[in-house]
């Protein structure tokens, strides 16, 4: 099961990221994103850690479903979800397969895309990095979770369920909420709440729920 | 593999017709009939991959749809398309099979047998029409399947190619289960295989 | 294709070793300090010429890919892959002084709020772009066409974005160059222009040797190919 | 010439529309992308005239590259763009049919999002409509215009999806520059100036610099 | 139609090899060849879809791939993949290709000629292979070419649409000029036309 998961997103992030330059033109993508979006908000009064904060994680989510739009896009090509399907695993590995390419994608991105908006924002002093990781890190889990399933209840969709992919985008939502909070604490700023469970705790939260409702419906996700 | 007066509807379209078709274990059927005649559909009902609108498409007696991991292990189904990711090389694709059935690779007993010795570290999205049908058959009995459906495998292959088909079909019959679309009505004769004849949906 | 001439690349380099030495020596023996920004106004020399000769260069890729879509002869191709190549060589320049510059002259290395210095970034990204463009497609007719297509679409952007930027509001970053001439000594202006000089003939140079260099690589791939019996 | 354009223009727009999900999905992006951008920014205290702005333009450059992703898909996947490359018109009328498709896809979204956008930033007192539909459309055109030229340049990449974003935003910033600066002017606020153009009019010079542009090199874009 | 020493490169591969055929107006020539030879390529090639890599592809004494509209006008091109959208009805594609020719859309005559009476209003994802095959002949024919340019034009239709696809060919000899790849060894004697065989890109 982990192995077949394993190995599917194995071969999907190949697909995306054979090929060096993906790399290179991710980064060139996110500088200029970060550079529209302050231009775009005249962001020139020394915005501050808000806009910074609200920048990165403004990115996260567009690249994220910039990803999402090809969760499955290789598979519908010339029919290789019938292969997965047909292969001996289950369907929740096929889904895992794909939201753990998902997740390590996102990773890839930010691991270019955290750095260079550090360098932009802060030269001199900025927000205490672990926090802000753990809280890319856990956001990453959540949008890939709910996102592959989105993407998977799109796949076969004709007419019947379009609406339910639909419904699920906004369930990214409270990820970014509790991300920027989480971003506003690594600056020592208030972050404004989130009650005992502090912002990383409601990511965890919101991880564990989704986790548990993907892999229990994962079975009906896909084929007809 | 048996299918009890199975139909399938596509909107408003019935594409089978209380289809009832039973293959025993180790018989070869060809399924002819015209274009549209639902050939295709029938195919992937048995495999698992439609759930039927009325009836049941069962393998071993357990619902095509449902089939547990053990079964799936032991089928193959090779469609109009290639179920191939071609962004992936040759060896990728069939390395991927093989990880997914928990089989270690055997990429010469497979490009040897479909005659791509030496393209298999390519994308296959330079491949030509017939070196994708030669893969996707090269895939498709990779893992030894008992069980193997087949939609039109000669298409895009070339006599070369089609001779090698004969010859797997031919290898195959007795020791597996196939059930075989196909235009080509010498194709039961050569095979000494069962004929069914499909029109608009009916088993005739 | 080998009716366009071999660029010379002794002249250009008899110039840069003449021009280049000259400006430092002109820009830290010959000119005072000024009276603003004292020793750190020295990097001007180095900053503006370089600033300017990565624009003479993309001007350059973009001509060359314009004749290259009228003419169809890989060779422009080549020059303008070599101009577009050696613009964002100088492009990474600019965006390495001008932060040493920024620091010593604004406190930060980069300054989000000046338009001037983003949309030189945002240009500078453009030109990025055109290497991932021409590496993602495979060598051959379409790889030029759309490498060209791209390049002379930055003819478009320059003067757009410029003009959106100049016209929009006033910069911290300085314009000496007014429509009332070059604000500034006349000693600062000559070795500017030694400067400006010494970077034009030290890219001419960069071009030249690029692009001797690509024509050998492809002499190499066609007589690789002609030895194993293939034509084309 | 134009009638064919047209045609093209008419199929692919009925291909996208007849498909809802993908408007709703475009829709509920920008609805996300707003809300999110409104909550990355914390821009409850208030925030004025200058972050609606940017959000408004910012999901717009956004959308317009989602959709240029799919500008060329239809014609991929069963290879359409032969029988186009192939059909007695100038490659000229292709790429302009797409670039329409283009334009009526963004106004298709906005028509919907901007009304959004009003109602959630401007209870009491918003912008003069008039110039900001206005510059709305006009970048429309540039976005489209440029946006599916380099969607068929980057037709036959390898890394078509990662590269095109890439390629389209560089090309945007002037777009964004004007659209905002109009947006301020709209709100009575100093837009900034643009001399004696004003923004709407750099904005129609944008549009007519790329029309000629693309109308020159579009013989090259397609096809081997 | 004519190859002039043409040849085809897709990175280190070399399709086709210093190809040199002539196609008299009006003449019919079949193209055999075993799987990855350089058929389609060649085919491409004529039609102007690829830039030769070396050599000359001319139709009338024109470049190919620079054929004026008045050229392409009279040409038609059929490949392995459909060339339709999937998202338009069987009507909707036929029109745009009227609409592209400037012609009024002969419905009638185009979906007699392929058997797709009923199935005008329907889109085309849920066709079967046959039919988008047989759809994807009726586009190509529909504008009355001068020029034909097939690829393995009886992939996956059955033995009523190959009937169908010879006597279209048949009719078309000497009416128009016609170069069809095919695996079908026999296709040049029943169309009475010239065989020209491929070998990895060399004709031989
Ligand atoms: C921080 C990054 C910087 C970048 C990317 C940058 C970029 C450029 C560019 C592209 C030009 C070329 C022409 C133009 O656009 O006007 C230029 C010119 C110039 N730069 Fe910078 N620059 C930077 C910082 C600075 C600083 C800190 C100063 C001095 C305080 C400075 C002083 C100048 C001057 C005097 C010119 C010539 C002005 C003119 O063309 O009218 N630059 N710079
Ligand atoms: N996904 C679908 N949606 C709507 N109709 C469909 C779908 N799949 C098949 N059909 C319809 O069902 C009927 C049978 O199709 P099927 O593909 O099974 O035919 P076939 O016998 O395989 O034909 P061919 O020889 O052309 O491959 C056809 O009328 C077809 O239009
Ligand atoms: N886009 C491409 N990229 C790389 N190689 C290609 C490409 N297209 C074709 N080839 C290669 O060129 C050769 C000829 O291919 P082509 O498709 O012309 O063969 P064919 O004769 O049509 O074969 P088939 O009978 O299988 O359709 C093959 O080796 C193929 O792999
Ligand atoms: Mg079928
Ligand atoms: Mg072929």
């Amino acid at each position: 099961m982990i192995g077949a998961a394993l190995a599917i997103a194995r071969v999907k992030l190949v697909l995306e990221l054979r090929r060096r330059e993906v790399v290179f033109a991710m980064l060139l993508f996110v500088a200029a994103t970060i550079v529209i979006v302050h231009f775009a908000l005249r962001a020139d009064d020394g915005a501050g850690p808000r806009a910074a904060a609200g920048m990165l994680w403004a990115a996260v989510v567009f690249t994220a479903v910039l990803g999402l739009l090809r969760a499955f896009a290789a598979e519908a090509e010339e029919g290789a979800l019938d292969a997965l399907l047909l292969a001996p695993v289950d369907r929740a590995a096929i889904w895992l397969g794909s939201a753990l390419a998902q997740f390590g994608f996102l990773v890839v991105v930010e691991v270019v895309a955290v750095p260079l908006w550090w360098l932009l924002f802060f030269q001199e002093e900025g927000p205490a990095p672990l926090p802000v990781i753990a809280a890319l890190l856990l956001a990453n889990v959540g949008i890939a979770l709910v996102g592959t399933l989105a993407a998977g209840l799109a796949l076969g969709a004709r007419t019947r369920d379009v609406l339910l992919p639909v419904l699920v985008l906004p369930l990214a939502i409270p990820l970014v909420l509790a991300g920027v909070t989480a971003t506003y604490g690594a600056f020592g700023e208030e972050g404004g709440g989130f009650g005992p469970l502090g912002p990383l705790g409601f990511l965890a939260l919101y991880d564990l729920i989704f986790l548990a409702l993907a892999w229990g419906t994962s079975e009906h996700l896909l084929g007809d | 593999m048996t299918l009890e007066e199975c139909s399938k509807r596509f909107g408003e379209r019935l594409a089978l017709r209380k289809a009832t078709l039973a293959v025993e274990p180790g018989e070869t059927v060809v399924l002819l009939g015209p274009n549209g005649a639902g050939k295709s559909t029938l195919l992937r009902l048995a495999a698992g991959l439609l759930r039927p609108t009325a009836g049941h498409a069962r393998i071993d007696g357990i619902d095509a749809v449902d089939a547990p991991r053990a079964l799936r292990a032991g089928m193959a189904y090779a469609g109009h398309r290639s179920q191939l990711y071609r962004g992936l090389t040759a060896r990728e694709n069939l390395a991927l099979h093989a990880r997914l059935h928990g089989r270690a690779l055997d990429l010469d007993g497979s490009r040897a047998a479909v005659g791509l010795a030496d393209r298999a570290d390519e994308r296959i999205d330079g491949f030509s029409r017939g070196m994708l049908q030669r893969l996707a058959l090269a895939r498709a009995t990779a893992h030894e399947p008992v069980l193997l459906l087949l939609d039109e495998p000669a298409s895009g292959l070339d006599a070369d190619g089609r001779t090698l088909l004969d010859h797997v079909l031919l290898e195959g019959r007795g020791r597996r289960t196939q059930l075989v679309a196909s235009h080509d009505q010498d194709l039961p004769a050569r095979l000494g295989a069962r004929a069914v004849r499909l029109d608009t949906g009916r088993i005739a | 294709m080998r009716a366009l001439g071999r660029p010379s690349t002794t002249v250009p380099l008899i110039l840069s070793l003449i021009l280049v030495p000259l400006t430092v020596v002109l820009a830290f023996v010959w000119t005072g300090e000024d009276v603003d920004q004292g020793f750190s106004q020295k990097i001007f020399y180095l900053h503006v010429p370089v600033a300017l000769t990565s624009y003479a260069a993309f001007g350059y890729g973009a001509f060359c890919a314009a004749m290259y879509l009228w003419r169809r002869d890989p060779e422009w191709d080549l020059r303008s892959y070599v101009g577009v190549h050696s613009g964002t060589i100088f492009g990474t320049l600019v965006l390495l002084t001008g932060p040493i510059w920024a620091k010593a002259s604004w406190g930060v290395w980069w300054n989000w709020g000046d338009r001037q210095i983003n949309v030189f970034l945002i240009l500078f990204l453009y030109y990025c772009a055109y290497f991932m463009l021409r590496f993602s497609l495979d060598e051959g007719e379409r790889r030029r066409s759309a490498s060209a297509v791209y390049a002379l679409l930055g003819v478009g952007l320059i003067p757009l974005s410029f003009l959106a930027v100049r016209i929009a509001e006033t910069l911290i970053h300085p314009t000496v160059f007014t429509s009332s001439g070059a604000a500034m000594p006349s000693s600062f202006f000559l070795t500017f222009l030694v400067g400006l000089a010494g970077m034009l003939s030290l890219m001419a140079l960069l071009m030249a040797v690029e692009l001797r260099g690509k024509r050998t690589a492809m002499r190499v791939l066609e007589l690789q190919r002609a030895a194993r019996g293939e034509d084309a």
